[in-house]
């Protein structure tokens, strides 16, 4: 890949290093396609597929939220406790009003979820607390609260209506409808941080928070904005949650944002804001549950699973850096030989000095 | 201005947030103390509040108190951690309760506690998940561990005619009880009965639906011939049985394991579980609480062949299970089935 | 850089309505007031300079016209019309649009968008246009004359390519009010050239220009009108061709500075640093260079022409890709600071705020830093030690400061500059490189650097000096090496320095 | 003077006695079984190891990074001391080979970070799973629970029996690493990269080692935190300490360390943890439900750093409103603060050159 960069200008070479995550994750994630293709016999068929990509949706679901704060220089670990807290709300009230349309129900997700993430992005932004230590709060408060709503008690599968379970188990077209949910989400986030203002403006602040201001984008409103869409989407993570896990209480979704930020953070966006796409993050959670679904099929131990599952992460890690590195080098070496021609074209005069 | 009005908005919700958890906590708490004016101070330590089994533990618990004119106080922690469950015994030993019963998540981690708690005449009755034996005076045992292990496999044997792979999806590997049962279900295994049907695998849904729904789709792909899984835990159970039912597996794929009828109502109809057990989680806290209540009386001190009466349940015996400590069982597993799972509401 | 008198476009004395009056503002920062009533105008169609030294109030008042502090008293009337200018949107709406001296640039992001954040050009649908704002972005570093790709990444761009995109940035906005501070710190003089031009093209269109600046030559050569500012009050406002730069200066500082670069003339000795055949592929290539006791060497040549990479490697930040270093005779490997810095060399980096100082820490710990093991045996601290390290430097370099315990954030730029070359002082160095020691501090303590520099070198010090002014250039040194496209092109001794013989050989000219 | 005294009066450390007084008097108000002797002792005894734990990840954010992995550290190190002690090891060599292999895990995690220059977030994220995952590979299921008294006694016992061994442990750590950490060339380098990297590193700081070595004390930490952890609980199960990370972290926030670095205390840390505890210790007394503590947990770490940010406000504005004009913000990293700072810096210049 490097050695086809050489015919290449600088610039079209530092556009590349712009891409190169999502080039460095389709190559790990085609390494691992291939290598468990060969080793697990189960592993390339189109149920095996279907099922990463009902365990994904959620996840990118969530993790397109996660992925806007992230740009903007923020952390939200509130999500699962927001995913856990909409899904009971929304599905104990589809128990308790059995024939709402499914749309007021996800309605109602999200918006516990926009609600929660707005208050979020309130103490970030107004009362000034750095979104890490914000939101390891609110992922305690959020969560308490959803102890005394549910007051112990849960929704069960069989309160919930057909139509809404069958979200998690049809399949239009082969592909799990929760599926679609996320492609849309998916979809529509790629849209948003590419050609609305806002979105663009998510990328300026994580860069640079104060030349953001400088350049009148209002830096707080945004961030709130980021904070209350990705409430808003965990909500309808949370909707999204209850058909697929139909038995709800006030632990659903308990360390959900662990599996969120792992899609985000091998995904690609910077933890320092300013990068990263949602397409990089969809291939980083499709990677993550390749690699677990992979190790399994492999009948792998338990443990050495576990501890693969966290080595791959940082071997992902570890490569993409070296990567980035050398493509820098590359470039690096490439603008030498520019250099080296233009002098040859030129050759300098040394001035004698007397 | 925007930003004032912000920050006035962002003080109110704060202010909301706070005023609706401490409004809702005095309302219709999940952890709360059944007060009576005279008798003796209980206090019921689930292994976490929040979820439904404890919940309804800790509400026959109290109902077992209004009975016996005693004082009951449910609560616990969040989480299931044993590290975290410590400093509940040591609150209610310092608060002068007379005894503690408690649901471990780690046998010895409590137990030191448990010590302390008894040298300063707390008496400790252990139930469901039990506790180093010299830390407690009676374990109230679910039905003994060892015909756990051999139902279930029963239960699977009938549905898929003896014969097949079969796979275990249990809690975490650290689990105590599972552990357990999963030793006597590979005993039970051995008997001429089951010798068609080979254990292939043992996965872990780390109790949790997500983690048990990856594990069951990966134990169905990676062993393409399995015809049934055990999952001795509630929480895998139900992840498994909507894995089967989201994936329309149920024909082909038994299961069977300990459940509870709410969460599996709807499979047991749809037949994706047709037969599974539990004891009755009704009963369980109620019997642990009767039992606390005998032991302080001392009218049961855990001699082999003891018996007294336990309120609606009736007369139990002490006897000596899984090693030679005091146990009280509570009974034989509920078994659930399309026909009679619309009995019980829990 | 030279002045050319003839090539000044002097407009018509009927001027037209102000566009920005400033009646008696005032802005106060705890009691201390940065600004004091001060009161000009602005008129359409002028380059109008705005003069002063650190602190004199520039960088508040442009902050009070562009929205992002308010004013405490006074009033600022625009079109006309008293208008309080809130936030930076407001300011944008009105057509006041700066360009700040620290370049304010998104790493992350292409240039073309870098152009337009926040203010992104739209389609009919209202999403983003991206090919608009590359067009619109390509035709502005066009005017310029810099050839940089719309799409490259910011974070591949020098530090002079970011001025000119900042300065790109400012001039594609519809401005009427243009601020620009310090615009040509980091620019070639080619560059400056464009640059000029192409505010003088604006002026000439009707728009205001504000030009901030430390260098009073370009003043000279651009401004219509100067202002002078000097802590906090206004001192004058003028035509510019009624003031010289001598006048300028005086009235700055309130008294006159004849003589700013006092290098004394010594003894040179042997040879102390030898470098052969440095390269490191892409910024620098085959640099060999002498420096003796007692010299001071100025390394010369546009931002950019590998000047203060080759610097870099020398300290051991960077790594050379071939090339050896004798210190004393004795060989030497850069490989990282802490080993440059045992063998006695010393690196003051250019960028005073991410490179030089830990911002949030006192005097004497920064002070201390680079000597730390020498003033903690076993390890353990003595705050006493560095305490009085500091103290000496204060007294020494004229650090104005309550006391060795204040944090370096609150101080001055000049006084943190300071701050830094105590550090390395303190290092007691045999080699120093100094890169841009004077950038962006205020004329007073620019004659304290450059004094202390000539004292160190009278006692022995070596040293090596990477300045972007040539006037400090060829005042200071000894020796002049010239850099271009990261070769060593020319080497001039002082007494056959002049700007004109360094800048041809900096841009690869014939001498003139 | 005043500016003295209000700089004072507005230091973290004081507003967090403030809070335990505070706190202690709404506990004591909440259960008449708080002010005794023997509850003010033990109170802090069951968080000893999270304190532990803290301390240790107080240098690594210190020094502007962050080990999320440290639970898993503790839970490798038990269960490798326990399997050599059940393979009939020596106790105190087993106890030496676990703190080894906790070192070892930490230096993992130290070169990956340092020498490699990964994101340490990204990489403990990793090492969180994978370090779990070796302790179940060590010692699978089970548990071991027969330790010698001698063992057990450092984290669980008690002199004279009222004061826990644990409580002497804690303080001795916190005070000699908050001699480590405030008092050493080695503590003001973390300072320094924490807080500027760059320029620490420009200036012979041997950065890359120094943050090498963070990660090893903590690593080092959780080995300690989890004789601690066995002592107490007296169980060694390869998902100890699971759950108990969220917890640390707060202790860590909570004590006034900035979570982006440069800035920080050991007492603060120390203090914090002790905040949590007479709260949690109320609350737990008063029979509140654990889903309310955690919600009061949560709503103090707000309101402790909303309530700071307002104390330096008020600070700086005694000596220089600047910093309020500029709005400031936490999550902004140190290149803007830095910009702010520069813009900031022509107000202050002193007058009358």
């Amino acid at each position: 890949m490097i050695a086809e960069l050489r015919g290449l200008k600088p610039q079209q070479i530092a556009a590349a290093a712009f891409r190169l995550r999502e080039i460095g994750l389709v190559i790990a994630l085609g390494a691992a396609v291939v290598f468990f293709a060969i080793r697990a016999p189960n592993f390339l068929t189109v149920g095996n597929w279907q099922d990463i990509a009902r365990d994904v949706a959620i996840v990118v679901v969530v993790a397109v939220g996660e992925t806007m704060v992230v740009l903007t220089r923020n952390i939200d670990l509130s999500v699962a406790s927001i995913v856990g807290l909409s899904a009971y709300i929304s599905a104990d009230y589809l128990a308790s009003h059995p024939g709402t349309a499914l749309g007021v129900a996800a309605l109602i997700a999200v918006g516990v979820g926009t609600v929660l993430g707005f208050v979020n992005g309130l103490l970030v932004v107004v009362a000034r607390i750095p979104a890490i230590i914000a939101t390891l709060a609110t992922l305690a408060i959020y969560r308490g609260l959803s102890f005394q709503v549910t007051a112990g008690d849960q929704v069960s599968a069989f309160q919930l209506p057909d139509r809404f379970l069958d979200l998690a188990a049809s399949k239009p077209l082969g592909l799990p409808t929760l599926a679609w949910f996320a492609f849309a989400v998916a979809i529509a986030g790629s849209a948003v941080l590419r050609w609305t203002r806002w979105g663009r403006d998510f990328y300026a602040i994580g860069s640079n928070p104060e030349a953001a201001r400088f350049a009148g984008i209002p830096v707080g409103r945004r961030i709130i904005l980021a904070f209350t869409i990705c409430g808003a989407l965990s909500g309808l993570g949370g909707f999204l949650w209850a058909s697929r896990f139909p038995n709800v209480d006030a632990v659903a979704a308990t360390d959900f944002e662990l599996d969120v930020i792992t899609a985000v953070v091998i995904g690609g966006v910077n933890v320092f804001g300013g990068s990263g796409t949602i397409f990089g993050v969809v291939l980083g959670a499709v990677l993550v549950a390749t690699i677990q679904d992979g190790f399994t099929l492999l009948r792998l131990s338990e443990f050495w699973k576990m501890f693969f599952n966290g080595a791959a992460i940082v071997v992902a890690v570890t490569i993409d850096a070296l990567v980035t590195r050398r493509l820098q080098d590359a470039l690096r070496r490439r603008r030498a030989e520019v250099l080296a021609a233009r002098h040859a074209a030129a050759p300098p005069r040394p001035e004698a000095a007397p | 201005m925007r930003r004032k009005r912000l920050g006035i908005l962002s003080l109110i919700s704060l202010v909301a947030v706070v005023v609706l958890s401490v409004g809702l906590s005095a309302g219709t708490s999940s952890a709360g103390t059944e007060r009576a004016e005279s008798g003796k101070r209980i206090f019921f330590l689930p292994k976490l509040i929040g979820v439904n089994v404890f919940t309804e533990n800790g509400k026959s618990a109290k109902e077992a108190a209004r009975a016996l004119g005693e004082t009951v106080t449910y609560n616990g922690p969040t989480e299931a951690v044993a590290a975290k469950q410590v400093p509940f015994i040591d609150s209610a030993a310092r608060q002068g309760y007379n005894a503690i019963v408690i649901s471990a998540n780690d046998p010895n981690a409590v137990a030191p506690a448990l010590k302390r708690a008894q040298q300063r005449g707390l008496k400790v009755i252990s139930y469901d998940g039990d506790v180093r034996k010299d830390a407690r005076t009676i374990f109230v045992s679910p039905p003994k561990a060892s015909d756990i292990g051999a139902f279930q496999v029963e239960w699977l044997g009938a549905q898929i005619r003896y014969r097949g792979e079969i796979a275990i999806l249990s809690a975490t590997p650290t689990a105590a009880n599972q552990n357990t049962w999963i030793k006597f279900m590979k005993q039970t295994l051995k008997k001429r009965k089951y010798r068609n049907m080979k254990l292939v695998k043992t996965a872990y849904g780390n109790d949790n639906p997500t983690d048990s729904a990856k594990e069951t789709q990966a134990l169905l792909r990676a062993y393409p011939n399995l015809k049934g899984i055990i999952a001795p835990t509630t929480v895998g159970i139900s992840a498994a049985a909507q894995v089967l039912d989201q994936s329309r597996r149920c024909r082909r794929v038994a299961l069977t394991g300990l459940g509870l009828p709410n969460q599996m109502r709807r499979y047991v109809k749809k037949g994706c579980a047709r037969r599974f057990g539990l004891w009755n989680e009704r009963d369980f806290g109620y019997l642990a609480t009767y039992v606390a209540s005998l032991v302080l009386d001392g009218k049961l001190t855990g001699k082999l062949g003891e018996s007294f009466r336990a309120g609606r349940l009736g007369t139990r015996r002490v006897v000596t299970s899984d090693g030679n400590s005091p146990v009280v069982v509570l009974g034989k597993p509920l078994v659930f089935t399309r026909a009679n799972i619309d009995k019980y509401n829990f | 850089m030279a002045v050319d008198d003839d090539n000044r476009v002097r407009r018509t004395p009927s001027p037209p309505a102000p566009l920005v009056e400033l009646h008696g503002v005032s802005r106060s920062y705890g009691g201390v007031r940065a600004v004091d009533g001060v009161s000009f105008s602005v008129r359409p169609g002028t380059v109008h300079a705005l003069v002063g030294e650190n602190g004199a109030g520039k960088s508040t008042l442009v902050k009070i016209l562009t929205g992002i502090v308010q004013l405490d008293e006074g009033e600022l009337v625009i079109d006309g019309e008293s208008r309080r200018v809130g936030d930076a949107q407001t300011a944008h709406r009105l057509g006041i649009v700066a360009m700040y001296q620290e370049p304010t640039v998104f790493q992350d992001l292409t240039v073309a968008e870098n152009v337009f954040a926040g203010r992104h050009i739209r389609t009919r649908l209202g999403t983003v246009d991206w090919r608009a704002m590359r067009r619109e972005t390509a035709r502005i570093l066009g005017e310029l004359g810099v050839e940089i790709d719309p799409d490259t990444p910011v974070r591949g761009l020098g530090v002079a390519d970011r001025q000119l995109l900042e300065i790109t940035k400012a001039l594609s906005s519809s401005a009427r009010l243009l601020i620009m501070d310090e615009p040509t710190a980091a620019l070639s003089s080619h560059e400056v050239e464009n640059l000029f031009a192409t505010i003088r093209r604006l002026r000439d269109r009707g728009v205001a220009v504000l030009y901030i600046s430390h260098r009073l030559e370009e003043v000279g050569e651009l401004a219509d009108i100067v202002t002078i500012l000097r802590d906090g009050r206004h001192i004058e406002t003028r035509a510019a061709n009624e003031l010289s730069q001598g006048e300028i200066i005086r009235l700055m500082v309130g008294r006159s500075l004849d003589q700013l670069f006092p290098k004394e003339d010594v003894e040179v000795g042997d040879v102390v640093f030898k470098a052969e055949g440095l390269s490191r592929g892409g910024l620098f290539a085959d640099v060999s260079f002498e420096l003796h006791r007692g010299e001071i060497v100025a390394l010369a040549g546009f931002v950019g022409s590998g000047r203060t990479e080759v610097a870099r490697a020398i300290f051991g930040v960077d790594p050379l890709d071939e090339g050896q270093l004798w210190i004393e005779g004795r060989p030497f490997r850069p490989r990282s600071p802490r080993r440059a810095l045992r063998r006695g060399l010393a690196y003051l980096p250019e960028d005073r705020i991410h490179q030089g100082l830990i911002q949030p820490m006192s005097i004497s710990r920064n002070a201390s830093m680079a000597v730390l093991p020498g003033l903690t045996p076993g390890g353990i601290l003595r705050p006493w030690r560095e305490t009085a390290l500091a103290r000496r430097f204060m007294e020494q370099l004229r650090i104005k400061a309550s006391s060795p315990s204040q944090i370096v954030q609150s101080l001055s730029g000049g006084n943190q500059q300071k701050v830094v070359l105590s550090k390395w002082l303190a290092a007691e160095p045999r080699v120093l490189l100094l890169d841009e020691p004077t950038h962006g501090v205020d004329v007073g303590t620019k004659a304290d650097v450059h004094r202390e520099i000539s004292r160190l070198a009278a006692q022995g010090l070596t040293i090596l000096l990477i300045s972007s002014e040539l006037p400090e250039v060829l005042g200071m040194s000894d020796r002049i090496l010239v850099m271009r496209e990261g070769r060593l092109v020319a080497e001039l001794s002082r007494a056959d320095a002049t700007q004109e013989r360094v800048i041809a050989a900096a841009a690869g000219v014939a001498a003139a | 003077m005043t500016r003295v005294l209000l700089r004072l009066v507005l230091r973290w450390e004081t507003l967090l006695i403030v809070a335990i007084v505070g706190g202690g008097i709404w506990s004591a108000t909440l259960s008449e079984f708080f002010f005794t002797r023997i509850n003010l002792l033990d109170l802090a005894t069951p968080y000893v190891f999270i304190g532990l734990l803290a301390f240790g990840l107080t240098f690594v954010v210190i020094a502007g990074e962050i080990d999320i992995s440290v639970t898993s550290i503790l839970a490798v190190s038990v269960v490798s001391f326990a399997q050599l002690l059940d393979h009939g090891v020596n106790v105190w060599l087993a106890t030496a080979a676990g703190l080894g292999v906790a070192a070892a895990l930490g230096l993992v995690n130290g070169l990956l970070v340092g020498v490699l220059n990964l994101p340490s977030l990204a990489v403990t994220l990793g090492t969180l799973a994978a370090f779990q995952g070796l302790a179940f590979v060590i010692l699978s299921g089970e548990g071991v629970a027969e330790f010698p008294q001698r063992y057990l006694s450092i984290g669980g016992g008690y002199s004279k029996q009222e004061l826990p061994h644990a409580l002497v442990l804690l303080v001795a750590a916190a005070f000699v690493l908050g001699l480590l950490l405030h008092a050493t060339r080695f503590g003001r380098y973390l300072f320094a990269i924490g807080s500027n990297r760059e320029a620490a590193h420009l200036s012979g700081v041997p950065a890359s080692r120094v943050r090498v070595t963070v990660f090893v004390i903590s690593g080092l930490m959780a080995g300690i935190a989890g004789i601690a952890y066995v002592g107490f609980f007296g169980s060694a199960r390869a998902d100890a300490a699971q759950g108990s990370l969220l917890d640390v972290v707060t202790a860590v926030v909570l004590g006034g360390v900035n979570i982006f670095g440069g800035a920080g205390t050991m007492v603060g840390v120390f203090l914090a943890l002790i905040l949590v505890a007479v709260l949690r210790n109320g609350m737990q007394l008063a029979n509140v439900g654990g889903d309310t503590q955690n919600i009061v947990i949560g709503v103090l770490l707000l309101a402790a750093i909303a309530a700071g940010n307002l104390g330096r406000a008020i600070q700086d504005g005694s000596i220089s409103l600047a910093r309020l004009g500029i709005r400031r913000r936490g999550v902004i990293r140190s290149d803007a603060k830095e910009a702010a700072i520069a813009m900031s810096v022509e107000s202050q210049t002193p007058k009358g050159r």
